[in-house]
Order: structure tokens, then sequence, then C-alpha cells
């Protein structure tokens, strides 16, 4: 396949243009405004699958298209300014693509069905389009300043549509604190490109590849840490606020303020997993910073907490809310631990099944009027569409067999269980202990939510006689059980656990852990020689014969740290001991933790209220969300940056305006007066007034030059053109 | 034969009747007649040259520049002296001196 | 001197024979004051000949009109009234020169000069046949548009000196009239030029040779639109009906040449029948295939040269025909509805004209529409 | 020898209409020798090989320019005037009088001393080829030629040039009874209508 520029700039101009004509068309013609955002992100959706159709067909780990043109270019001589801007498309761009553009798709048209008819229906469609286009702009973008711009206006359409039903006070808050949390985030991220700048002199990733395999960060310090270190830091930073990590998760679950499509498509399935994404893009620093222990922490720490909250949430957004950090603290987990590829995988099972999973919950809201679990339950026998889906996607995410989650998450637990046990470092034992206590609460929290919701007798009789039957329609149910399909394992993995308990023999089935590689090792090397492709040209990087032995040599990629030589048969060895004990481990573990939702929620054996009352301070804690909130509003805001405000204008009106300020104005004054008596005195009566007098007696003697005869001059003219020619002629 | 020399007394005996009309008449319009004569003054000039001294048609190229901007010029000079008609009921240059101070002398 | 008809006569043998010998009795090169000689010659001729024409001319109205209002017309001189115009003309000179007494006797007299000069220069460059053109000059066409122009300067000096309020009025109208209508018609011409590549009238013409689908006039779309544009502006040109506003009886009298008497008003009648010839003589030249036989039979011998000329003579006189059947058929039109024709209508199709015909010689690389219809056709009109 | 005798014609043709023109008293006329200084510049250029400037030259002046002078001359009453202020162009002749011709000849022949005395060295030191003058060569393909390559920018300028001539005048010449409204002392009446319009 050759890529020009008209074959990969639609998929991320058609939603731009979707939302210039809409910016058009919004007060004139507000109907057509859905169906032209729709359109521009279907037709997006068949640009990324042929993108992905061609990569799936070449089938090579080595395979991406890196095409760049100039944007800036300053350079003077020796000093070289120059940034390109431009488009790089490797295997993990392909299928993050096709995730985006599909999921976009599908939301797009339940938005349809969902926002018809409320306030400024039109407009979220606007949003809608921007962001969408943002975040393929960002998954096309081959450098971090590019990728920063796009994130930015994903944080933009983000605040926008938290606050979409800005005549609610929560909502213009949440979605202030959104924007403001995310903002320290990207801060750092800003600094750490600017740290990469000054190692590499280029922000796009294959020269930042290229810069790492050839050593070039290492012996350079910053603040007395590895420059590495400090970069990795700072990118990781962006994801700890784009991506709601700990500490800086408070934003995410008020988020749910906004819309529930704009939950499922923002909060769920892509601008969060962004986040992840620019961790991914950012492995190979973070590898040679050696800040895996640091992430894996973050990432045990999000998944466990978020876990803990997500148990006693009565709104049923809220419990996704929770839920998705959680699971966002899966991907980080899987980052330090070195799952590249599962950490990718869960990036994309979660976002489809989480997507499906607020999809449905838009639509039990949207259909029977109330978000919170209190006033529902028995809700199967109304919304049976709704009900299939949802329980396809619960099971997905909390990792029953067969599943999707199970596929992603078990191998991520797998690493992080041979971190723990056989590679000696025994810091990660903290963190794998944590993933393995929030995958037993996961299937708990999951099932409680499904019990309280679609099992056992309703609870607010009205309401359930008020809502309708629901029948199947298209942009309704329709999206919910396409995505809930994709929630089936077999499509990402033809084994059914991280290593492979059940195998399945056609080799293709295999093409995510195989087409996603890792850079690190002999995945960066090969960055070194690569050459920079202009739009005009064609595709010219060819690709080396399938080998046989792809599937082998490239089948434990997704192995905990690649610097530990895997070659090396122990290791080898150990993986597949740990991930086996991993699969049967959390297997267990689910088992469990669905038997004591049954109990509890199902059978009535327990009684939640028992355990509610009995763990006082825990319960406490968990209901204050860990008393973050409370934390960063009362104490570092009240009392530390407002005593410091206070401190400061203190000074500033005090110190600065009273002694500095009034003291300089007092010396100017009297130097004014001395300036007004010179410029009163020497300069008006001497030079002003006296080079006027004198303008005036000269023009006396020159006006009647200027006589308003045109012959005169043209007597002048004849002279002095005489006068001249004398002067030429000796 | 012809010389350059016969081609250039041509041009100056036109440059001399052009500027004489110019100077003794007191019609605007006369004063545009003289005009023209000078600009094909010229043109006769630079096609002589561009004859005798070069061998590019560089001169022929400013002969038609020069017709152009005398064309240009007429149409505009004219259409100011018919509005200068209009507003003073007359072509005496000497009534296109509003922006003259007045002399008291 | 090659491309004139002194060129072509010189090479006879008398004549060089003459110019050896007279080279040898006056010691310097005399082909020059011999083709000189030949041109006086044959300026006197055609001057001769074009006056024919004109008196014909007057004869064709007076019978062509007689014949559309179903009279007779002149029958007395002559078979058919066909001498006629001698006796006009003797009359004409015969009758009393007579001028207004505060008539600006310089330009009075000038102007039917003026007017005639500018219609007989134009004769040098029409092709009659392939050898029998008085000069073609390379700038031919051109040549030609500028040097009718000066028509313009008379007819406005004979309105102008006659000092007389019809007069001035028709000659003011016809000065506006013909400034106005040259752009039409220079646009036309352009459109030609970029056709053939070329301004002088032999390159014209020599791209239509042949078959009447090679004339220009059925090359493409355009110029059959521009054909019609151009004999209409030549209409107004030559101050034909139903553009005769300058001449307008029923208004003006007589127009420009109401003061005028005898054989000065004679000169100004026989310039316009001249300059009717004189138009069509171009427009057969541009489009209708000049003086080209088909197969070029006969072509560079003096019987071909006839047949080449009765040819192009029989295709102008139907031209000649049409204009004098156009004015005895449609009513004169008001001024202002004159001007606006011209601006807002024949200018801008003109100006789409000559865009039309770059785009299809840059899309169809030159070729006619019936090259392009039964493709393999030897004739390309292209003059790339 | 053709050339020879078109030049002497020319030139004649030229002095003769020069001499009128400064000679004439009727403006009229003055213009018509121009036409005929014209038409003889014309015939110079023949001589000189130039046969696309000559028939520009009779295009344009004849059909167009001495038209629109006669136009104008015509319209504004072709007379011409004396001088109002004898004190500043007290020397200068009054038009028509024998004073004229004189100071033009006078002129002619200081202003030409000048001139050929001064430019005197230019004349010898420049390399004339007048042997190759008699080879005349078609000059219109090499003139379009140079105007769309080398020449093109000033070829489009001069069009936008004649483009602005062409609406100027018809602008300028237009009548008018009123002052134009850009001249209009600004009126408050004005911006109150337009202010009700708005609401």
């Amino acid at each position: 396949m050759n890529y020009t520029i008209a074959t990969i700039a639609p998929i991320f101009l058609l939603p731009f243009f979707a939302f210039v004509i809409n910016c058009v068309f919004i007060k004139k013609i507000p109907k057509i405004v859905p169906w032209i955002s729709i359109a521009g992100i279907v037709g997006a959706f068949f640009y990324a699958s042929a993108i992905f159709m061609d990569f799936f067909s070449v089938y090579n780990t080595d395979y991406y298209i890196h095409k760049v043109f100039n944007w800036i270019d300053i350079s003077h001589g020796e000093n070289i300014f120059k940034i390109d801007l431009g488009v790089y498309i490797d295997n993990m761009t392909a299928v993050m693509l096709l995730m985006v553009t599909g999921v976009a798709s599908l939301i797009h048209i339940f938005s349809s069905w969902y926002m018809k008819g409320d306030v400024r229906w039109e407009r979220f469609f606007l949003y809608l389009s921007l962001f969408t286009s943002a975040m393929l702009g960002l998954v096309l973008s081959d450098n971090l300043l590019s990728v920063f711009m796009f994130w930015e206006v994903m944080g933009f359409c983000s605040y926008s549509l938290i606050g979409f039903y800005f005549e609610k006070e929560e909502a213009g808050n949440a979605s202030l604190k959104a924007f403001m949390t995310t903002r320290v985030g990207d801060v750092f991220f800003l600094l750490g490109i600017l740290a990469i700048w000054s190692v590499v002199g280029s922000v796009d990733f294959p020269s930042i590849y290229a810069a790492i395999a050839d050593g070039a960060f290492t012996g350079k310090t910053v603040f007395g840490m590895s420059l590495a270190t400090f970069s990795a830091f700072c990118i990781f930073c962006g994801t700890i606020g784009k991506s709601a990590q700990f500490p800086l998760q408070v934003w995410l679950p008020d988020a749910m303020m906004g819309p529930t499509p704009c939950s499922a498509l923002i909060h769920a399935a892509t601008m969060v997993a962004a986040g992840v994404y620019l961790s991914l893009r950012a492995y190979p620093l973070i590898f040679v910073g050696e800040l895996n222990l640091f992430i894996a922490y973050i990432g045990g720490i999000t998944a466990f907490g978020a876990a803990t909250i997500a148990i006693i949430q009565k709104d049923l957004k809220a419990v996704l809310a929770y839920s998705t950090i959680s699971q966002l603290g899966y991907m980080v987990l899987g980052i330090g631990v070195g799952s590249y590829n599962a950490a990718f995988m869960h990036l994309i099972t979660h976002a489809i099944f989480k997507a499906c999973l607020f999809l449905a919950a838009g639509s039990v809201i949207h259909s029977y009027h109330a978000k919170y679990m209190t006033e529902m339950g028995g809700l199967r026998k109304k919304l049976p569409y709704t009900w299939i889906a949802m329980w396809c996607c619960t099971l997905a995410i909390a990792g029953v067999p067969f599943f999707s989650g199970f596929v992603s998450k078990d191998r991520i637990l797998g690493d992080a269980l041979y971190m723990m046990v056989y590679s000696g470092i025994g810091a990660y034992s903290i963190p794998a202990i944590l993933g393995f206590i929030g995958a037993f609460l996961t299937p708990f929290y999951m099932f409680r939510m499904m019990f309280l919701t679609f099992h056992g007798k309703n609870r607010n009789k009205e309401k359930y006689d008020h809502c309708h039957k629901e029948h199947l329609k298209w942009n309704q149910n329709v999206p919910l059980l396409i995505l809930s399909v994709f929630t089936l394992g077999v499509f990402f993995c033809g084994s059914m656990t991280g290593q492979g308990i059940i195998k399945v023999a056609h080799q293709k089935l295999e093409w995510f852990k195989v087409l996603v590689e890792a850079p690190v090792g002999d995945g960066l090397n090969k960055f070194k020689s690569y050459t920079k492709q202009g739009f005009s040209n064609v595709d010219t990087r060819e690709n080396t014969a399938m080998e046989s032995s792809l599937y082998d040599s490239h089948y434990h990629t997704g192995f905990a740290g690649e610097g530990f030589d895997h070659k090396n048969e122990q290791a080898h060895h150990d993986l597949h001991h740990a991930h086996v004990e991993g699969a049967v481990a959390s297997v267990v573990i689910v088992i469990f933790s669905i038997l004591l939702a049954f109990a509890m929620y199902i059978f009535g054996w327990m009684n939640p209220n028992f355990f509610y009352n009995k763990l006082g301070f825990w319960v406490k804690a968990i209901k204050n969300k860990y008393f973050f909130d409370w934390f960063y509003v009362d104490i570092v805001i009240k009392k530390g940056l407002l005593r410091l405000n206070r401190f400061l204008s203190w000074f500033d009106s005090g110190i600065y305006d009273r002694y500095a300020i009034d003291g300089w104005a007092t010396i100017n004054r009297y130097i004014f007066k001395a300036s007004h008596w010179f410029d009163r005195v020497v300069v008006d009566s001497i030079a002003v007034d006296g080079t006027a007098v004198g303008t005036q007696i000269f023009s006396l003697v020159t006006k009647s030059i200027q006589s308003g005869y045109i012959q005169k001059y043209i007597i002048a003219l004849v002279g002095a053109i005489v006068v001249i020619s004398m002067f030429l002629g000796f | 034969m012809i010389t350059l020399k016969a081609y250039l007394f041509i041009s100056l005996v036109l440059f001399v009747t052009g500027l004489v009309v110019m100077l003794s008449r007191k019609n605007i319009i006369a004063i545009l007649l003289g005009i023209e004569l000078i600009l094909n003054a010229a043109a006769l000039n630079f096609v002589a040259y561009s004859k005798y001294t070069a061998a590019n048609l560089d001169g022929h190229i400013f002969a038609l520049f020069i017709i152009v901007i005398a064309a240009a010029e007429a149409a505009v000079g004219l259409a100011i002296v018919i509005r200068f008609f209009q507003v003073k009921e007359s072509v005496h240059i000497d009534e296109a001196s509003d922006l003259r101070e007045e002399l008291t002398r | 001197m090659e491309n004139t008809i002194a060129g072509y006569f010189l090479e006879f043998e008398p004549l060089q024979y003459l110019v050896q010998n007279s080279s040898a009795f006056f010691g310097f090169d005399t082909t020059a004051l011999i083709g000189f000689l030949i041109f006086f010659i044959f300026g006197i001729v055609f001057l001769g000949f074009l006056a024919t024409v004109g008196g014909f001319g007057t004869i064709a109205e007076r019978k062509i009109s007689a014949d559309l209002q179903a009279r007779i017309g002149p029958n007395r001189v002559g078979p058919y009234g066909a001498f006629q115009l001698i006796a006009d003309g003797i009359k004409m000179l015969s009758k009393e020169d007579i001028m207004p007494r505060s008539a600006d006797k310089f330009l009075y007299y000038l102007a039917p000069f003026l007017s005639l000069f500018g219609v007989v220069c134009t004769i040098a460059v029409i092709p009659f046949s392939g050898d029998f053109i008085m000069a073609d000059l390379n700038v031919g066409v051109f040549y030609a548009l500028a040097i009718s122009s000066i028509v313009g300067v008379g007819i406005f000096l004979g309105g102008y000196a006659s000092n007389s309020k019809w007069s001035l009025l028709g000659g003011m109208r016809g000065a506006a009239q013909i400034i106005s209508y040259e752009i039409p018609v220079t646009l036309c011409i352009m459109m030609i030029v970029v056709l053939a590549g070329g301004i002088s009238f032999g390159t014209i013409i020599d791209q239509q040779a042949g078959m009447p689908w090679n004339w220009y006039i059925f090359h493409n779309p355009f110029t059959f639109i521009g054909f019609f544009i151009f004999f209409i502006s030549n209409l107004a040109e030559t101050n034909r009906a139903p553009f005769d506003l300058p001449e307008a009886e029923s208004e003006l009298v007589s127009g420009y040449h109401t003061e005028y008497t005898g054989i000065r008003f004679g000169l100004f009648a026989l310039a316009e029948y001249i300059e009717i010839f004189v138009v069509n003589g171009i427009a057969v030249s541009l489009f209708l295939g000049g003086y080209h036989l088909p197969f070029d039979f006969l072509e560079g011998t003096i019987p071909g040269n006839l047949l080449q000329f009765g040819t192009f003579f029989i295709k102008t006189c139907v031209l000649y025909y049409v204009v004098i059947w156009i004015r005895w058929t449609f009513p004169r039109l008001r001024v202002d509805h004159l001007m606006s024709l011209c601006w807002k209508y024949l200018t801008p199709i003109a100006i789409f004209n000559l865009v039309g015909v770059a785009i299809w010689m840059v899309c169809f690389d030159g070729q006619s529409m019936f090259d392009l219809l039964f493709s393999g056709s030897s004739h390309s009109g292209g003059g790339h | 020898m053709f050339s020879d005798i078109l030049f002497l014609s020319a030139s004649a043709l030229i002095i003769g209409s020069c001499v009128l023109m400064m000679w004439t008293k009727n403006l009229m006329h003055s213009c018509i020798y121009l036409l005929g200084v014209l038409i003889g510049v014309a015939g110079l250029y023949l001589t000189l090989g130039a046969d696309f400037v000559a028939a520009t030259q009779v295009m344009v002046y004849v059909g167009g320019v001495v038209i629109l002078m006669l136009f104008a001359i015509m319209l504004t009453g072709g007379k011409d005037f004396q001088s109002k202020t004898q004190k500043i162009l007290g020397l200068l002749p009054l038009m028509g009088s024998k004073y004229t011709f004189m100071w033009g000849t006078a002129t002619a022949m200081v202003f030409g001393f000048c001139q050929i005395y001064f430019f005197r060295h230019l004349f010898t030191s420049l390399e004339l080829n007048e042997t190759t003058s008699n080879q005349y060569a078609p000059t219109v393909e090499k003139l379009g030629e140079l105007l769309i390559t080398d020449h093109v920018v000033a070829f489009e300028i001069s069009s936008v040039l004649l483009l602005g001539a062409l609406v100027g005048a018809a602008i300028i010449a237009r009548p008018r009874k009123e002052r134009p409204a850009f001249l209009e002392p600004v009126d408050d009446h004005h911006h109150d209508d337009h202010e009700e319009d708005h609401h």
C-alpha cells in the first residue's frame, strides 16, 4: 500500500472538517450537525480500517511508516533549529487507530439517541468531533510536541464536556477540577519534552529511540539525578495527570458530571488511555531511566485503592469511574513490571468493554431516569439487550476466562508475579500483591453493580412502571451489542490465559502479541538506521520476509524487563511458571470473589451492612476517597496556597508598593519639576520657538519659488536638465 | 545612408517642439499635446539606439511601454481636464492654483 | 520586399532586365526604386479598382433595396442601370463645392481625404490571391486594424469642421462608436491570432487551406460565435444600419456629411462603401478561408491566381449582400442601446470566446471540431 | 534606397508638422498636426525595422489618443489663452504670434546645442553597427517572447496600470452635480438614521 497524505490525513481531517462545518451550521441548520459528525468519524473509521488491514496483512514487527513535513525551520548556518511534524504509524498505532475510530463511531451513533432533545445537544457533537480529531491526531503524531498540542486540545474538550451542563454548579466545579488537576501533570510533561529536546535535539519518537539506542542519555545528570530518569519521570507525570493515577486521580470521579457518552469516549476509552499510550511510547526512556519500580508502585496503589472505593459507591457511573481508575492502574502496573504488550492489550480491551459499560449505564440512566443503584433493581426484564451487553462486559472486566479482560489482565498479573517471585527484586512484591487484591475486588464490585441494577427486586415501583420495555434500536442498543461482541478474548489472543494454558493452533490468532513489540533491546536498534520520508514519497521501507520462527522468537515480548536477558533458559522457564501460577491464582481469586458477591447480594447469606459497620475507620476512609479531596482542598490549597498568597499579597502591598514604588514616585516628582522648568525655559522658548521663527523666515524666502504656475516649474526642470547634462558631459 | 545622428536630430526636434508647446501655451490640453511629443521623442530614441548599438529588441519593448503609458496618461489627464472644466469652466493652466497661497504682493 | 507584389513582379524577365540596365546607368542598385515604381503603379490601379468597387457598391445598394421593396431601381444608364455609377460620378464632380462660412476651412478640406486615406491604406494587406497581395506584412492584421482607425478621425473632423449641430452630433457619435466597437473587433481578431499563431494574413489563410471545414469559422464553437460578433461589430464600425447613428437621416439630416456637397460628399460615400468591402474582405480572410480553393487547385499559376481572386471576390460579395440586406431589414438602434450592446454584450462574449479558444488550444492541441470528430484528418489547425 | 525615401518623407512630415504645431493658433489644428507627427514617427519606426512598434504607434495614438484629444478640445472650447500673470512669465510670448516661433527656434537651438555639445563624448564613444542597418527581420515573434519572458512583470503591471487608468478616467470624468460624499460635512442626523436602522 502506498501511503500518501491522502491516505493518512483523512483519519485526522474528516472529524476535524466535521467540526469546522458544524461550527458553520450550528446556528443555521442545527439538525444536520449530528449527521455530519457521524459521517466524519465513520469515514475516518474506514480509512483506519484500511491502514489496519494493510499492517495486518504485512504482519511484521519491523513495519512502520514515518512521514514528515517541515514545520519550522529557522536554521542559520551552524545553529540548527528545525521542527518537523509528521506521521508515525507502527503496528501499535494501527491497532490504536482502529480502536479509537471504531469505538468513537459507535459512541457517536449512541449519542444521537442519548443526547437527542437535550439542551445544546448540537454543541455536544461539535465538541465530540473536535475531541475525536484531536485524539486521532495524537495517535498519528510522530513527535512529543504535536502529541502535547493534541493533548491540550483534548484537555479542553474534556473540560467543555464535563461542564456541559454548566447550569449545575457541581458540573462547573468538576470541569475546573479536571482541567486544573491534569494541568499539574501537563507542566511536568512539557518539562520532559524540553529535557528530551536538550539531549536529542528533536522530539520525534524514532529519533528519540535512535538516540537511546546510541546511548545519548548515559552519563547526563540533572538535579543530581540521571537525565533519563528525570525526563522519564516528567513524561510519566503527564500520564499520571491524564490517566488519573495516584495521586492525581481525584478529577476522574467528578468528571462523571458530563453526559454519559462523553464519559464513555473521553473518560473510559480514549483520553485517559492516551496517558498510558504516551507512557508506552516513552517506554524505552522509562527503561533506560530505571523508573519501572516507581511506576509499578503507582500502578499498584491506584489499582488497589480505586477498587476499594468502588465497592461502596451507590451511583452507577461512579462505580464505573472508579473501576476505570483501577483498570488504568493495572495498565500502569503492566508498564512498571515490563509487560509492554500486555499493558497495551489491556488498554485496547479495556477501552472496548469500558466504553460498552458506560454506554450501557447511559442506556439504563436515560431509560430509567435515575442514576443511583439504590433506586434500581430487577431491570433485566425492562432492558434485556442492555442487560446482555452489560453482562458480557462485566465478565470481561472481572477477568473471567474466555473474555478479553482475562487475557490481558492476567498477563499483567503473571508478569507482576514473576517480578515478585523469580526476578529477585523484593520491592516488586507490594505492587504485585496490591494488584492481586485488586483483582479480587474487581469482580466483587462489578457483580455487585450488576446485581443491584438488574437483579433482585425493584426498589422504586413508580419509576419501574414508568420505564418502557426496550426494543432493538440501531442507535440505542445495537452499538452496545456490537461492542460486547468484541469482549470475547478470541479476538485478541489465541490462548485464554496469559501464556497459554489453552492454545489455539492458528498462528494469526496470536497477532496481538506478535505484532506489538516493546522498543527495547533489538527492537530499539532498528531505529538507528531509519530515514524520514516526506509526504510525497512512496513508502520505501520494505519488509523483510516473515520468518517462520517469528512466532517463537517474539513469543515472549511481554516478558518482564527485556533487559533481564530473556534468552536465558532459566528465565524463560521461570516466566512460564509464573504465568501458569498467576493464571491459576487469578482464576481462583475470581471464583471466590464472584461467590462472595452472590452470597451477599443474591442469596443474602451475608449482610453487606454488617461489614460496612464493622470496618469503621476503613469505611470512613473509603467514603471520603482516602481524604484526597480534603487533603488537596483543605490542606494544600486552603492552608498552604491561600496563606502563601495572602503573605505575598501583604508583601506586595505593604513592602513593595509602599517603599519601592511610592519612593520611586517621590524621587520622580522632583526630577519632573526640574525637567519641567528646563522644558519650559530652554526647550520651548529657545529651541522650539526659535526653530519656528527660523523656519518662518526661511519659508518667506523660499515660497516665492513655489508659485503655483506649472510652466514656471517646467522652466526650472529644463534648466536642471541642462545643468545635469553639463555635469554628465564633462 | 541614414545614420543614428539623423534619428537623434529628429528626436531632438520633437523634444524641443514639445517643450515649446508646453511652455508657451496656456491651455492644459495643449500641454498634454506637448507631453505626447516628448514621449514620442524618447521612444524614437530608444528604438534608434536599439537598432544601431544593441543587438536585441529591448528598445522596442521600452517604446511599447512608453506608448502604453502615454495612452494611460492621456486618458487620465484628459479626464482630469474635463472634470476641471466642469468645476472651473475654463482650461486655463493658471486657474489650477487653488492650493497655492494667495500672494498679496 | 520578398512578400510584396513588387517582389512577385520583379521576378519577371523584362523587369529584371530593366533593373540591371538602370543600375548600370545610374551607378547604384535600383531594385528598390523599380519596386517603388511598381508599387506606385499598382497603387493607382488599385485606387481605380476600389473606386469601381465602391461605385458598384452604391449601385448594388440601390438595386438590392429596390428588389427587397419590390421596385425596379435604376435602370436607365446601361444594361440594368449598371453604368449609373459613371453618371453619378460625373454629377458629383460637376456639382458646386459649397462650404459653410463659419466652417474651419483646413479641417473641412482635410476630413474626406483622411477618411478615404484610412480605408485605402488598409487594402495594402488584403490578400486577393496567393500571389496577389500588395504587401504581406508580418504584422498584417495589426496594421489593418491600426490604419483603419484613421477613418474615425476623418469622420469626427468632418462633423466638427462643418460647424453645424447635425454634423457635430453625427461626428461625435461616429467617433465614439468606432472607438467602442474596435474592442470586440480586436478581441475577435485576437482569437484568430491565437489559433493561427501569427498576425500575418498569409499565415492565417494558409492554416485554412483545403475544404470548407478547415475554415476558422468551423474550427470550434467559439470561433463560430466569434464570427458573428466580428460581423456585427464591423457593421457598427462602418456606420451601417442598424448602427448608422452618425448619419441617421431621420434625426441628423445626414450626420457628419450634412454640409458636404459634390465630390467631397462623394469621397465620404466612396470611403464608406470601400470600407464595407475591405472589412468583409478581412472577415473572409480571417474566418471563411480567404482565397483558398479546394485541393489547392492550380496554385501558383496565373490562371490559379485568377481563380483564387474570383473565390475571394465572390465570398466578399456574398457578405456585402448580407450587409445591404440587413440595412433594409432592421430598424436603427438608439444611442444608449448601441453602447450597451457593445460594452455589455459583445465585449464580454468576445472575451469569453478568446479565453475559450485559448483553452481549446490547450485541451485539444489546436485540433478543430472536424479533426476531433473524424480523427486522422491531415489538416490540424494548430499554429504551434 | 527605399528606406531613405521613407525616412526623408517621414522626417519632412515630422519637421513640417512640428513647425506648424508651434505656429498655429488653433488648438484643433495643432492636434491634427500632432497626428501628422505621430504618423511620421511611425514611418521612422518602419525605417528602423520596428514594424510592430510602428503599428502599435498608429493604433494607439491615431485610433485612441488623438481622437480623445479632439474630443477634449471640442468639449472644452478649443481656445488658447493669454497669460494672466504677465509678471511671472512676462518674457514668454503669447500664443500664435511670431514670437512663438522665434522663441521656439531659439529654445531649440540653445537646448540642442547644449545637448549635442555636452554629449559629444558619448557619440564618439558609441560602437555603432550601421553597416547592418538594412537587414530587416520580423520582430513580432521575438517581441512576444520577450514580453512573456524577460519583461513579463512589466507587462502585467502595465495591464494593471491600464485597468486603473480606465476606471480612474471613467470615474474622474463622470459628470456630478453634487459634491462627492466624502467631502460632505459629517451630519449628526445621518448618524441617528443609521442607528435607528440597526434597532
